[in-house]
């Protein structure tokens, strides 16, 4: 039998039936299209005619993941499209001193730009003094970078904003009332800290608590024991929130061998293609996306206009986007529910990331 | 009796040891003076070497307290008991392996010669740990040894006069030898009798311990008997004749073994040997008969544990052949050996013989584990009576058969190993000095074992030191130089000197050779 | 006459030992450490907090039991030969990915998926015990290489992307209940109750603590000890890919999240507060399965308990070091006493 | 006259190695392997990519360096006794977080937040020490309850958050350069010198290869042991502190993401790597060095050479395995003619 003691109470195993009931979350996957799109015109033009054989262009992210698959395709294309040479890097166990490292070997091989995506933003602070000092711009991409660290814009969608958009599906799946577990792949990364952060706030005045935060220490795996754990232990529990991009599947793995699908809500981050399987099933309600593709294509833009043009004048190019603080350019942040989940796969599959 | 006062040296009062239930030693009174050779004998596992870790401070007494030369010592601590003046020679010498032969010589110390200050108390003083190395080396009389090798590389009876040369170097007050000589040749154990004597005419006091009741006797001053961990005699050297120590260690009369190897049937040879070569052997040809017993003499390095191993197939072989059992026997892996019924008794116990946190049980039974598995599976009641049996037929001394056999007393683990390979019921036995550190009483009881398993057909080839035994118990002696048989030696023509000087190479030697090759 | 007298003696003390009871047996038991230590854990949760003994959660246990458990006696075999199996976690995330590719994106089926998979893990640990016996490579170094290289293949194969639908093969492997028991908790059992018999009732098992215990004593009483240790190493390798079927069953998705990695530690944490000395040659099945009980007691208490989860890895290393020191005295006070 | 037999014999095997040339003595010594290793990547490197050898990237590299090497040493240190410390890299990280806070939070001047820290990871090797000897416990389980606990202690002080608004000194010590080579790496070159005249050239550092070689025949001779192994515990514990100034002066943050953990594995692969047995009593530090440096061309050349990330992991492997592999291979030759 697959059924486990305390699951056999639940009949009908994780089809839509239970979820129809339940409140429809609002789904959204415009993002910040439009605006870059414009941007990266504007910068095309300004770009033309200039000789852009000389660039180096580097992209350096947080972590192997395929969250930045989308982001190394984005920037090879944007590359592609400017003519211009350049190399990814991701350190592949997503260390701290690794990524210090790579940054320091780049800068050695003479890059004439560099986009990162900081594990820790305020560890980057010398290696972008430095850089700066080499004339190297400093795009910061995905995680933002406070002022001081000398970063020239910052490109993505802020982890808090991304966050809150979590909570907010939450108080819609569970109609103001209830208690999470937070299911989270380190405790200690800032993208991780400021997600938690604007999920709480979300959910701050309403019924909803947050009972507890799990690090699984980046393993899958472990993410699927503690989630299981957390709801076969405490009743009470009613919602989980996924951080990291296999917490989302590894919670909806874990209701669903509990047969508690539709019951224990799910709202996760990223698209990984079990996240968008589950949420298919009506497993997962809810995730929050990103655009890591616009944030490698867009960043290979700005990166060679920084560079080329200087970086007064690319700030003025991309001025009228900016965020009200003046230096964020958002790329947006999308929630794909079983609403729109269609939409966004065709979207996906138009930028050849399916 | 002297007009000098006699000074003690040590002073032992109420001192006794428990482990668990049983009590392996328990001595109300004991004092030793200065300027005395202090021979102990006992059977193994009498708590000889107990005694001696009690006074070394290697073994905390249960009971008791011990002064070193007027001070007392603290139970259990060996760096107080060395800077009271006690040097211990210990049975299993405890060497570091890794570190150079002066290293390990000034262990734990610096050198006499070196500066008080600050930094010759810090700075490890290389030239004078090599120089005071290389001195302590000649003192004992060990020459030519390099000593900014690593210890492990050197042969057991190096390894015991090294041992013996750092004790030495400590000008101890008291010096003890624990079974100093069981692994050494007559020539190399006789100085280390002289070391002891040297040392008491320089006043100090020494603790011998030997199961070889000759040297006993030619060293002693005074012999103290242990048995069963109680001191029940203490003799004058003209008490201590060989019968009444051994009366006094076992408790009762030992009737003196017939010490005569089996009368040889004419059997076929069991194991031929033509040609054989190896990393410092050969070539050796040699012959052994199945129910006969040969025996291998040399001096240390002169090949016979190669011999030994190279037939075994523990070292490689670089030429030759080996026929064994009338068919050709290359064995690549010692495996080979054991399947076609070949044992070996190794001479370093520690290294090469036992699975010291195992359990005796473990140990008894190792070589033949395969052979009393049905099917592959052991099932615990045969192998309990198994090891057992073993244990009984060699009368090893124990608690219980899953005490580790490292709690054992020196001869009974020999004896532990011993009943490891009696057990396979080999067809050729290689003993490599088999009775090291094994008491009188067990001696005769092997050699008897030996014997009877030769009237059954068994092939033994024993490599040993000690002459005596050679000659008591073997058909043939097999004398090796230099890593070839140099001469052939049957039983009547047995002495001690024939064997020494064909041992030593000379032309005496190559004498005894033709000689024992015309009889041959 | 002489022998005679020994062997009486020799049967007295045998007695002497006999006689001891029970309760002192026990105490002298090294296991019997960690095993109280579980029972005590077990308790304490299930007092305070009721839902923990409760079956959906000893089921859960359970499925976690079984992972671990599998690669920690896996490794447990491989300390016993002297060596050590750094490559466990690594080749168990490797072999779960392996398995889902070769099922989903090669196409074949789940039982050939699985029989290639354990095909490769068994290579790999001959790999390990080749390099470790004939080049006399550090155990240690050999099985970094692979711990580095697995996590790099896993990398390689997925680009970080998970590999979704697999087979339901894989999930009725990593599901099912038999009796409300976890299929994957029976299967750990039944290999824990072969390695027990392996170890304690074959010659061979025995001939694997030897060689542990003294390799060249071992070589000269005839054992072969290079075959053993070579067996040890595949053995742990194929655990780790048996027990990637379960992982990838449990998950139903070839998660290319560092699964496993990691957990070499756990695995030989295990072993070694279970009584196996990594010197090699030293411990029991029962105190291995005992260890892995323990820190999955302990890690899931922490988790039912809801502690603030800052705090979660101090108290974790503070039972765990609680339990170990109350361990060595119990063994201390035993020593003592002899 | 026997003796002179043997001594003669003796002999032959000792000038037998003395008449060794210079070029055999080399091939023989231990270290040679590793140091090759260095060279030959180096070299490779340095001739495929001409950035490779530039100041910057030397640079950059020495400032790794001094960070994995402070470790390497402090870990190398533990294992000579027959030992092994987990916690190296956990206690580096919370060490960083201490020091930060001591210096923000409390209010405190750098130097005496250095000070503090470093008493308190002092305390911590004491423990481990004490527990080692005293207690005999697991050198393996003691120090895993430090490196949990340790991640355990940054979490809690910090829950995520790092620790801004440091000290200028910090960044004078982590990032000043003498004459263009960083000021860590002079530290390390001090340190690693120090350790070797320790090692070779003093009494207790010789004890110390003693008692990881034969603790018995180091209590025989009158060593005390227990003060030795306590002392390397403390020193290992103490230069992880010492190494978290350079990476808090480095990074200029008391960075909460987990800095250090993990740096264990690769400080016991340097040592084991450079020749450094792991079961004690057996490597020297400038083989421990040469690990080091080799591990760090190895990480930095595949990202100089901007290996694709997802097939970093397999070459490093690779080039490890390599390198171990080559090494066997020329003391198997050696072995094989002497
Ligand atoms: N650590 C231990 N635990 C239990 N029993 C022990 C331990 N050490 C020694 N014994 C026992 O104490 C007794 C005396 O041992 P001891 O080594 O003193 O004998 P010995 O007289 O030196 O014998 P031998 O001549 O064989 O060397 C033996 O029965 C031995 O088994
Ligand atoms: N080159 C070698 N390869 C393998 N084993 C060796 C080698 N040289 C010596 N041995 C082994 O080392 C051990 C000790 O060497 P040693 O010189 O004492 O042997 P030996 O010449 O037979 O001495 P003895 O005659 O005193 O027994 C022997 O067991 C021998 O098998
Ligand atoms: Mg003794
Ligand atoms: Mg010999």
């Amino acid at each position: 039998s697959k059924t486990g003691a305390g699951g056999g109470s639940s009949k009908s195993t994780g089809d839509a039936a239970n979820t129809s009931a339940a409140p429809v979350i609002q789904g959204d996957i415009t993002f910040n299209d439009a605006n870059l799109a414009k941007i990266d015109s504007a910068l095309k033009a300004a770009l033309a005619g200039k000789d852009l054989s000389k660039l180096r262009e580097a992209m350096v992210v947080n972590v192997a993941v395929d969250y930045w698959n989308a982001g190394k395709t984005g920037f090879t294309k944007g590359l592609a499209d400017l003519g211009v040479k350049g190399t990814y890097q991701a350190p592949a166990n997503g260390r701290l001193d690794q990524q210090l490292s790579i940054i320091q070997t780049l800068r050695g091989q003479g890059i004439t730009g560099l986009s990162v995506s900081a594990i820790d933003p305020t560890a980057i602070k010398s290696p972008i003094a430095s850089a700066n000092g080499a004339g190297i711009p400093v795009l910061a991409i995905d995680s933002p970078l406070p002022k001081e660290d000398g970063a020239a814009l910052y490109l993505g969608t802020p982890n808090y904003q991304a966050g809150q958009k979590a909570g907010e599906a939450m108080k819609q799946a569970l109609g103001g009332k209830g208690q999470v577990v937070v299911l989270v792949g380190s405790l200690t990364t800032s993208n991780a800290v400021e997600r938690i952060q604007g999920f709480e706030d979300a959910l701050k005045g309403t019924g909803i608590k947050v009972v507890q935060k799990l690090s699984d220490g980046m393993d899958a795996s472990k993410a699927l024991t503690n989630a299981q754990t957390a709801i076969q232990t405490n009743p009470n529990i009613n919602g989980l929130y996924g951080v990291y991009s296999y917490d989302g599947p590894s919670a909806g793995q874990a209701v669903q061998a509990a047969g508690k699908s539709g019951r224990v809500k799910i709202v996760s981050d990223d698209s990984d293609a079990q996240t968008l399987k589950f949420i298919k099933d009506g497993v997962i309600q809810a995730t929050v996306v990103q655009e890591p593709y616009q944030q490698g294509y867009t960043g290979a833009y700005l990166l060679a206009a920084l560079k080329v043009l200087g970086k007064d004048a690319t700030l003025k190019l991309v001025q009228p986007y900016l965020e009200s603080d003046g230096s964020t350019l958002s790329s947006g942040v999308g929630l794909v529910t079983g609403g729109n989940l269609s939409d966004y796969q065709a979207k996906l599959t138009a930028l050849g990331i399916g | 009796m002297t007009d000098t006062p006699v000074e003690t040296a040590v002073r032992l009062r109420d001192v006794s040891k428990s482990y668990g239930l049983v009590k392996v030693l328990d001595i109300p009174c004991l004092d030793l003076v200065r300027g005395q050779i202090v021979a102990v004998v006992g059977e193994n596992g009498a708590g000889k070497s107990t005694l001696m870790g009690v006074l070394s401070g290697t073994v905390t007494p249960t009971t008791g307290s011990i002064e070193i030369a007027g001070r007392p010592l603290q139970p259990g601590r060996p760096d107080q008991s060395r800077d009271l003046g006690v040097a211990l020679v210990a049975q299993e010498f405890p060497l570091v392996g890794r570190l150079s032969v002066a290293e390990n010589l000034l262990l734990g110390r610096r050198p006499a010669d070196a500066g008080g200050g600050l930094f010759a108390r810090l700075i490890f003083d290389r030239r004078g740990t090599r120089a005071e190395a290389r001195a302590l080396l000649a003192e004992v009389g060990v020459t030519g040894v390099d000593v900014d090798r690593p210890v492990e590389r050197f042969p057991v009876p190096v390894r015991q006069m090294i041992e013996i040369a750092k004790a030495w170097g400590h000008h101890p007050v008291v010096l003890i030898l624990d079974e100093p000589t069981s692994s050494l040749g007559p020539v190399e154990a006789e100085r280390v009798l002289d070391l002891a004597r040297a040392h008491a005419r320089a006043g100090g006091a020494v603790l011998f311990i030997g199961h070889r009741l000759d040297e006993v006797r030619a060293v002693a001053d005074r012999v103290l008997v242990l048995r069963t961990g109680k001191l029940v005699a203490d003799l004058t050297p003209a008490e201590a004749s060989e019968q009444r120590m051994i009366r006094e260690m076992v408790g009762s009369e030992l009737a003196r073994a017939d010490l005569t190897p089996p009368s040889s049937v004419e059997r076929a040879t069991a194991l031929s040997v033509r040609d054989l070569t190896a990393d410092g052997l050969g070539p050796v040809d040699l012959d052994v008969k199945a129910g006969e017993i040969v025996g291998v003499a040399g001096l240390m390095g002169s090949g016979r544990s190669r011999l030994l191993h190279t037939i075994m197939g523990a070292q490689p072989r670089t030429g030759g052949t080996v026929t064994f059992e009338g068919r050709d026997f290359r064995p690549r892996h010692p495996g080979d050996a054991v399947e076609a019924g070949i044992g070996l008794v190794p001479e370093d116990r520690k290294v090469q013989s036992l699975l010291p946190a195992h359990s005796v049980r473990w140990n008894v039974t190792l070589a033949t584990l395969r052979g009393i598995s049905r099917r592959g599976v052991l099932r615990p009641r045969a192998d309990k009576e198994h090891a057992a049996r073993i244990v009984k037929d060699l009368g090893v001394r124990l608690h219980s058969q899953e005490q580790p056999v490292s709690d054992l007393s020196g001869g009974n683990q020999q004896k532990a190993v011993f009943g490891r390979w009696l057990a396979a019921e080999p067809k050729l036995l290689l003993l490599d000095e088999p009775t090291r550190g094994v008491d009188v009483g067990a001696k005769a009881e092997i050699y008897h074992l030996i014997d009877s398993a030769a009237e059954r057909g068994l092939a033994v080839l024993v490599a040993s030191s000690e002459l005596e035994e050679l000659m008591w118990i073997c058909h043939r002696i097999v004398v090796m130089s230099h890593g070839r048989p140099v001469a052939d030696i049957p039983r009547d023509g047995f002495g001690k000197e024939v064997i020494m000087t064909a041992a030593a190479g000379t032309q005496a030697g190559a004498a005894a050779e033709l000689k024992g090759k015309a009889r041959a | 006459m002489t022998t005679s007298t020994a062997a009486v003696k020799a049967r007295g003390d045998a007695e002497g030992g006999g006689r001891a009871t029970l309760a002192r047996r026990l105490l002298e038991t090294p296991e019997v450490g960690v095993v109280a230590a579980c029972v005590v854990v077990f308790v304490a949760l299930a007092l305070d907090k009721s839902t923990f003994a409760g079956a959906v959660n000893l089921q859960g246990m359970g499925f976690d039991l079984a992972q671990y458990g599998l690669i920690a006696i896996g490794e447990s075999l491989v300390i016993l030969t002297g060596g050590i199996d750094l490559s466990v976690g690594a080749l168990l995330g490797t072999s779960v990915i392996l398995m889902s590719w070769f099922n989903v994106r090669a196409g074949l089926p789940p039982v050939l998926a699985i029989v290639l998979t354990l095909a490769i893990t068994g290579a790999v640990g001959l790999i390990h015990g080749l390099a470790v016996t004939r080049l006399k490579m550090p155990p240690f170094v050999v099985t970094l290489v692979t711990y580095t290289v697995a996590q790099g293949v896993t990398l390689a194969i997925t680009s970080g992307t998970s590999i979704i639908g697999i087979g339901g093969t894989f999930s009725n492997l990593g599901q099912t209940y038999v009796a409300q028991v976890p299929l994957p908790l029976i299967v750990f059992a039944v290999v824990a109750a072969v390695a027990w018999f392996f170890l304690e009732r074959t010659y061979a098992g025995r001939q694997v603590y030897a060689v542990g215990g003294n390799p060249e004593a071992a070589r000269l009483a005839g054992i072969r000890g290079d075959r053993r240790v070579v067996s040890m190493y595949v053995t742990s390798s194929l655990l780790s890919g048996f027990a990637g079927i379960f992982v990838l069953g449990r998950m139903g998705v070839g998660s290319a999240s560092g699964v496993g990695v990691g957990w070499e530690l756990s695995a030989i944490a295990a072993a070694v507060i279970g009584g196996v000395s990594l010197v090699g040659g030293q411990g029991r099945i029962v105190g291995i399965v005992a260890g892995t009980i323990l820190l999955e007691l302990i890690n899931n208490g922490l988790t039912t308990l809801q502690i603030n989860s800052n705090y979660t890895n101090i108290v974790l290393g503070c039972v765990l070091g609680l339990a170990i020191t109350a361990d060595r005295l119990r063994a201390r006070s035993v020593a003592k006493r002899s």
